[in-house]
């Protein structure tokens, strides 16, 4: 797959030069160093979490443990990862509604996370938020936001701030295909070009947008890069099943965004294998389009592909899947144990 | 008569205008292919085809507007949102189109067109995905908006907002879709802009409507129990809302209390609350006691969510500080 | 100009041609056909109508016979007379606020349009609406809209329904380049893309949306056409200067949408040489710049390029001029001698 | 004490906050080059520069938004609408997201925005740009809502607002832009919240706010001609409102009206009413009678618009009809 080779060590160790060329607060880019460029492992580690804490939400949710909607990120696992993959510490996040896989790969504690969609007082929002609003500020992760394409000025936003404040920090702002329909999209499409603010737009392309192919509800077809060119926006899509694709891809835009190139746009190629929410039937697309998509499941064909590159062994593998599985335990029990918040909070964070 | 479910009388009614109206056609967001996201429309789109069930993309501006479009050049289009909550990214066009263009006109535009919108809160979608923005449009001149608590009244409701030649709102409990009720083979409809009396009483009335009726109901259930005769009124409808009835009702029994579950701030119940002690200030033995969820963003937890819901118990406590009962 | 040269006899003729294959209902366009394809002195009365018409309401605007907002048409008559003289009885317009000359253009009562910038009970609609409301529903004028962009679905559903019930009429809304930057603008140019809607979109752009040069606020530049790509609607620019190019690339589009292509965009380059509203002092903007563009004045310099052309005398120029003078001075004298509104209006037409 | 108007009052707020805080900068459109709509930022480009006057495009949702994002990163953001008629077109950013981000994330953020606007009838702008939608975002739990009648009030206000970490519409009156009053050189600052006695008395409260306090005003003169001793409470603040204020005032006169410009039918003023009936059942010799425009679109001619636009007769009528007085 083209986009694939684009992740060789080459330009890789290329883009991690000239990001060492940046503002002394900048991180360097070294392969060994998890945080700023996680390594091979740590990218498999990540997406294996987030497929067991969704399966796990899955369970929760039937068993009536976990309320309201829940949509999970199950397929897509490869784009946040590799995405989130390249952001410093003090880079802002935003996410939507399908926001775990986004918070997890940004490293919220996963108890808390969990506790979250149980409701409980030790959840990132104490409760109060649920599945569609995680939030840890200390993280930088601006939530988890429900409705659609709401959440895309908030991240222009705190660009401006990041901008105003003469930092070289960036927003990365995560949206659906289906969410280039709502007008304030190309408003802030627009908005972030003229201010040249330090945004990175990741759409992650499903493909579909709750029962609604992209293509039936898009005059512009399953492609958004050249829609870019109105804004002016640099705009590059990447194979969002390869982890090391879009990790590379998300790196050359960091970059640019740091170096003061305005916002950039990547579009992700990506499918979630299971329905919109949990009360989807998916009765609009067969089952042999998601088979097809199965096929590269980034949490099954990555490990092979790191004994492969001689990046890992199998073993390590299996111990990292070991120490997930345990860990996804663990914070089930957490959430499940947690107490409920006192009735008293419903009267608390109304004002500040 | 045969029982049926809420969902299924909207759906009744719906189909009914499509068998016999080339005009009316459906617009929204995943009412065809996916069925609707609360299954109203399952079906549809098979049964009348894609100029008729038309899906939309996740463009509530464009969709309503169009609607509006529609409605005005003579056709009478039935737009579904999928939450009244997304009904605010289209508020301009509703509020500023939809209801001003008749009297801009000079009254040479009508309208005729059908919003319909699940509303409320109590399935813990928090904040952004559970409020009642039907309240505000019941504000709005120009605009009616219904409210049904019942199969009956849903498919009563539906049959004459979609021969309304106004936009009218159809808000939608969603806490309902599966409220079971009778509704009769028969044709028939209901007024909009009258109050029904579902409970005769004579010494407190209680009113509500949408799913405030159920703590309503509940806490008039309690009250018969202790002996207290208790009169209920179902709004039924939030503009115009039929005063006259609450006026005759309070004649009657001098007490009143109101119930929304939707925000106690402002709304129907503030504006029927502000109204009603003018009016029948001379009937009154003391205020009219309104009744309303906790004035805080709808939090997810369940529990916190069942706290800030306005329940039975609040309108026990309401009648029994108004009025000792 | 090269556009200029499009609205050659030529081509006039083709397009005219190819027109008559359409429905039976639609009118053939013949030169000397006014009303389907007005003839060059009808152009001329009309931009001169619509000049004279917006200096008398400026006029009586300052002696306080008009309220509100008054945003007057001044410099962009070729455009909408251009483009609204190749329309069909059956058709629909939708216009902005500044919409007197899309209304006289397309032939409202000038004394009922006065009367109701005078607010008057004998004005279009009966004195409610004022200047950015002109309504007149038997010629299919659909209004006068205020809020910036939001006319544009309007119009998509006026043109809905003419699809919906087969006919081969359209729908032209005309908005200006500032309410490109409102989301619903985005929204309606997808949805009438992807349901192949009758609707001609007619962007006025006079280089300003109020103070703001479009250059300005606009990541895009001042040239719209390339952004129709992403909705795969044909677009075209035109000097909106000369109203014979505006005409003539408008009944291309119109032929194209009756024949079931679906919506076009025109966007006709074009300058108001007058403030955004009365209350405009033009900080933001040089007197060069409106110097240059005046030079361009379509109502001083069409008529020169009709006598050179053959197709007027300066007679019939003068003519024409002195009869527009007196309907002008009589819609006036019939605006201010109309009654006030009943006190009693104020409660009609809220409900049907 | 020197005079100015109401517009110059804003101006001076604004322009201090721009100079002793550095994370204050301003958002809107035409704001800059243009100088404001009503030229209340005249001047500030040149003073304060480009990256702290930010002239915007037409796109309401997105710098509105773009303000809650640069208020949540630390900034404190002043956002303009150049009518409150256009923040309809982003309601949904500031009631779902500058309203609830705090609660929907456990207290983690605060919005610290302020957003401007000019409200209100009066200037024959027709149907769709003389609303009063600050009353709707009165009624929105996170959200304060001030506005102001007097030069004065309007400084004070605003640098309570500016200083306030939650995000506070200022309300406008855009008839009052050109009102004179007495403000102080010395610096002071008016608490939100907190409602105006603005002239005492013992026979009848009148409450208003905002251009309402105009005909409140009037009427109360009339009264004092005709020896009732009139109470005017001015509210200040939307939201919270002071209820306590007209509690205690009632308490004292027994007679209560409130007076509204906006639209009678729901908003700020059938909020106080029903409240207050409840509240102060016991001390009130007679209902809340509400004033307040007449519940149509408002139309563009200027007789009918005075008709629909509460005057001070309204006024005096409900005194009467209320009180006999
Ligand atoms: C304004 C608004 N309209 C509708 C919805 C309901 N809704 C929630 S998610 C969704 C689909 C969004 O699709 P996409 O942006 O492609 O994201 P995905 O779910 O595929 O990740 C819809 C229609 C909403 N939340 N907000
Ligand atoms: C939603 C909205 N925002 C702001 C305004 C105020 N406003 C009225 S006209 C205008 C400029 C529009 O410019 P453009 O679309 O280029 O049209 P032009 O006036 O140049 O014909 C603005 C900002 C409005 N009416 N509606
Ligand atoms: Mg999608
Ligand atoms: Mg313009």
């Amino acid at each position: 797959m083209a986009s694939s080779t684009k992740s060789s060590s080459k330009s890789s160790s290329k883009s991690a030069k000239s990001s060492k060329n940046g503002k002394s607060g900048a991180k360097g880019l070294d392969e060994s160093d998890v945080g700023a460029r996680t390594d091979h492992l740590e990218l498999f580690r990540q997406m294996y979490l987030i497929r067991q804490f969704e399966i796990a939400c899955g369970e929760n949710y039937s068993k009536g443990l976990i309320g309201g909607f829940l949509h999970l990120y199950i397929g897509q696992e490869a784009s946040g990862v590799g995405a989130i993959s390249t952001l410093r510490d003090d880079d802002y996040i935003v996410s939507h509604y399908r926001d775990h896989g986004h918070a997890l790969a940004r490293g919220l504690d996963i108890n808390r996370s969990m506790a979250e969609l149980f409701g409980r007082s030790t959840g990132t929002s104490k409760g109060k938020g649920g599945s569609m609003h995680l939030f840890d500020v200390a993280k930088r992760f601006m939530g988890g936001h429900a409705i659609v394409a709401g959440q895309l000025p908030l991240a222009a936003g705190l660009a401006l701030a990041q901008q105003y404040n003469k930092t070289d920090a960036l927003t990365m702002c995560f949206f659906g295909d289906g969410s280039t329909n709502q007008g304030i999209y190309h408003e802030t499409m627009n908005l972030a070009a003229i201010w040249k603010l330090p945004v990175l737009f990741f759409l992650e392309n499903n493909m579909y947008g709750m029962g609604s192919s992209i293509e039936r509800v898009r005059a512009g077809g399953i492609d958004f890069c050249p829609s870019m060119a109105t804004y002016g926006i640099p705009a590059v899509e990447v194979d969002g099943m390869d982890v090391l694709a879009v990790r590379e891809a998300t790196e050359i835009a960091v970059e640019r965004i740091r170096k003061g190139d305005g916002p950039q746009f990547i579009e992700a190629k990506t499918f979630r294998f299971v329905g919109h929410s949990l009360s989807d039937g998916q009765k609009y697309r067969g089952q042999e389009e998601v088979k097809e998509w199965e096929e590269r499941d980034p949490v099954a064909t990555f490990p092979t592909r790191l004994i492969e590159m001689g990046l890992a062994t199998a073993d390590q593998i299996a111990e990292t899947k070991a120490s997930v599985d345990e860990a996804i335990a663990k914070a089930v029990e957490f959430a499940e144990q947690s107490p409920e918040p006192d009735l008293s909070e419903i009267h608390n964070d109304v004002f500040a | 008569m045969p029982e049926i479910v809420l969902r299924e009388a909207l759906k009744r009614g719906l189909e009914e205008a499509l068998e016999n109206d080339p005009r009316v056609f459906m617009m929204g967001e995943d009412i065809g292919e996916y069925g609707g996201a609360y299954a109203v429309t399952d079906g549809f789109l098979k049964k009348f085809g894609p100029e008729r069930i038309k899906d939309t993309p996740i463009s509530e501006q464009a969709f309503l507007g169009a609607g509006i479009g529609a409605a005005a050049a003579g056709l009478r289009p039935i737009v579904e949102f999928m939450s009244i909550s997304f009904s605010l990214v289209a508020f301009d066009q509703i509020v500023n189109m939809a209801a001003n263009l008749r009297y801009m006109s000079g009254g040479q535009i009508s309208v005729p067109m059908v919003i319909r919108a699940p509303t409320g809160a109590g399935v813990q979608l928090g904040a952004t995905h559970s409020q009642s923005f039907e309240t505000w449009l019941a504000e709005v001149p120009g605009m009616k908006v219904v409210c049904p608590s019942t199969p009956y009244d849903a498919l009563g409701l539906m049959r004459s907002a979609i021969k309304d030649d106004n936009p009218v709102l159809v808000a939608e409990p969603a806490l309902l879709y599966g409220a079971k009720g009778e509704v009769p083979d028969e044709y028939y409809e209901i007024e909009i802009g009258k109050a029904d009396v579902t409970r005769e009483g004579s010494d407190i009335t209680l009113v509500s409507y949408g799913y405030g009726m159920h703590p309503t109901n509940a806490a008039a259930n309690t009250l018969a129990e202790r002996g207290v005769s208790v009169e209920v009124i179902d709004l039924r409808s939030l503009s115009p809302i039929d005063m006259d009835a609450l006026v005759a009702s309070v004649q009657k029994t001098n007490r009143i209390v109101v119930v929304d579950t939707a925000r106690r701030r402002g709304g129907v119940m503030a504006e029927v609350a502000a109204d009603l002690q003018q009016r029948a200030s001379e009937w009154l033995d003391g205020p009219v006691m309104r009744v309303g969820s906790v004035d805080v963003p709808w939090p997810y937890n369940r529990g916190l969510e069942q706290e800030v819901l306005a329940a039975v118990a609040d309108v026990l406590a309401a009648v029994a500080e108004g009025y000792g009962l």
